[in-house]
């Protein structure tokens, strides 16, 4: 149905107004329920979408950025089931399955009223303007009375700069929110991720390469001679902490 | 659709007096089928509020009878409530910015205006004049309005040129606002 | 005079949407009475041209669903303007969970909506209504948003009850999590 049903890098991340209609299409399209592994598993493709939508500074990135968090919260948890999550955290997930839930049921009742809206109209009658001339004046016919509500009507007006400052204020990075997440990771595994922000690398890669370190972690590949022979990322791990069950 | 329902639904929807021979050629029936159908339609009008008056050229729809004392009332103290804060606001958007269109006054207040614009209208405070160019209507202030409030150069009216000047930047920011949505 | 009538001519003089509140001062009736005459009406109408719609708040007269190519043919091209992905949504968000405020509308969708609302309210096809409760604005449907859509009231809207009671599992579940903050 969307133009970029093809994920590929070119695709036009405008046509998503906002998150959870970015997020509802990844699970859709790969025709899955809405739960934890669903979420998981279209993590990286949500991450690349968000990351093109920061370089090309489209509008509202900031709230698919805060989404995003969660979201790798839920990807990060499935890798690393010791990843121990607060309380606060915990709900964050819940909440996002039942938004998008939520989401999905207002998306679909919303295609139904677009189709039939205007399909079959019913009208109020014209407005015909009295024929017998009247004039009728109350407290608020004076100039003053009148002044008083032009400047209300000008201090009502929308003020379009203040809206996007406000925006800009809630933004946070991809970056900085990726080197939180990384930090809790680091202090819950005991294991410590370095030179993952290596100065040339790209957003893209710092993400894709962040995720693909928990993919290996995850698939038990994760071993530090391996790991060691990739120079520009080094990790230690505490052997005594090593889990056990991959 | 029975004719009786179509006549009933032209006369509802134009709530003017409606030529039978408009009303024939629209629907394509001819003198004796509009006859039936008025009869019918007066006959089925009788248990509700409207009734069906009919001249030799003309039908149109009205309340009955028995609801004159009501609507007069009504009509009275509909008179009598005050234009409101938003009646006052559109009031003030117009005298400011006259001729303006529905959709300008709405855009400005960001709420729909037209039944606040008919209150303005029946109390002959402001005016209503079709406007070729575009096919609508354009509002401006009554001139017995104008006279009361003692208004005879827009220029006069306390800053004039300010308030003008932020609708105006406004109305630019507006259509840029409008493409996004 | 049966109270379904005065109603009836009421909604027809005024050929606008009113306050339930406003009708039952006037005739001097309760809840339960205005809701009888309501149904009693609304059941009249059927085997005529027009429609009593019917909102939470108000009550207006129009033309049958039926009627509507008849009269789109006498307004002159009208542009009937699409209501957009984006407007479909936050108006379903209303329809469904009304009345509501922009923080919650902006939650369930996940973006800001102020200009989407803006944008509907200048349509008329929504209005705002200050809650002194919590000192903000709720959003609610109005009679013309149901007359677009057709219908003389949301419950005939297609899936109405389905997809309430869906999104009223989630609005429990809120609510519990509400008390516990």
């Amino acid at each position: 149905m969307h133009p970029n049903a093809v994920s590929n890098f070119s695709v036009k991340t405008d046509v998503f107004e906002g998150p959870l209609e970015l997020l509802l299409e990844l699970v859709e399209r790969r025709k899955l329920l809405i739960n934890d592994i669903s979420l998981a598993s279209v993590t990286d493709e949500y991450m690349r979408q968000v990351s093109l939508m920061q370089e090309m500074s489209l509008p509202n990135t900031a709230q698919f950025i805060n989404l995003a968090a969660t979201l790798l919260l839920v990807k990060s948890k499935s890798l690393l089931p010791v990843l121990e999550l607060t309380d606060e955290e915990e709900t964050s997930i819940d909440d996002l399955e039942e938004r998008l839930r939520k989401y999905q049921i207002i998306r679909d009742s919303a295609l139904i009223l677009q189709s039939i809206f205007g399909s079959k109209s019913m009208y109020a009658p014209q407005f015909t303007p009295p024929t017998v001339p009247v004039f009728v004046t109350d407290e608020y016919c004076t100039i003053d009375s009148l002044q008083s509500a032009i400047n209300s009507v000008i201090n009502d007006l929308p003020q379009k700069e203040t809206q996007a400052k406000a925006q800009i204020k809630v933004t946070i990075s991809l970056e900085d929110m990726m080197k939180k997440l990384q930090d809790r990771i680091t202090k819950s595994l005991h294991v410590r991720f370095s030179q993952l922000h290596a100065g040339e690398t790209e957003k893209k890669v710092v993400i894709v390469g962040f995720l693909a370190i928990l993919e290996l972690f995850k698939q038990g590949n994760l071993l530090i001679t391996q790991v060691n022979r990739f120079s520009d990322i080094e990790i230690e791990l505490d052997k005594g902490q090593t889990p056990t069950y991959y | 659709m029975p004719v009786d329902v179509l006549v009933e639904g032209l006369l509802f929807y134009k709530s003017a007096p409606q030529k039978k021979v408009v009303v024939m050629k629209l629907f394509g029936i001819n003198e004796a089928e509009l006859s039936t159908a008025i009869a019918v339609l007066k006959e089925r009008l009788m248990i509700g509020a409207t009734r069906l008056v009919e001249t030799t050229d003309e039908i149109q729809l009205v309340t009955s009878p028995e609801l004159a004392p009501i609507i007069e009332a009504m009509r009275k103290s509909e008179l009598k409530a005050d234009i409101g804060k938003a009646g006052a606001e559109t009031l003030a958007i117009i005298l400011y910015q006259e001729p303006i269109s529905r959709a300008e006054i709405d855009r400005i207040r960001g709420v729909n205006s037209s039944f606040i614009l008919r209150n303005l209208l029946i109390r002959g405070l402001i005016e209503r004049n079709h406007n070729k160019n575009r096919n609508g209507y354009d509002f401006t202030i009554s001139t017995a309005l104008l006279t009361h409030l003692g208004v005879t150069h827009k220029h006069e009216l306390p800053d004039f040129s300010k308030i003008a000047n932020a609708l105006e930047q406004f109305n630019e920011k507006a259509e840029v606002i409008d493409e996004s949505i």
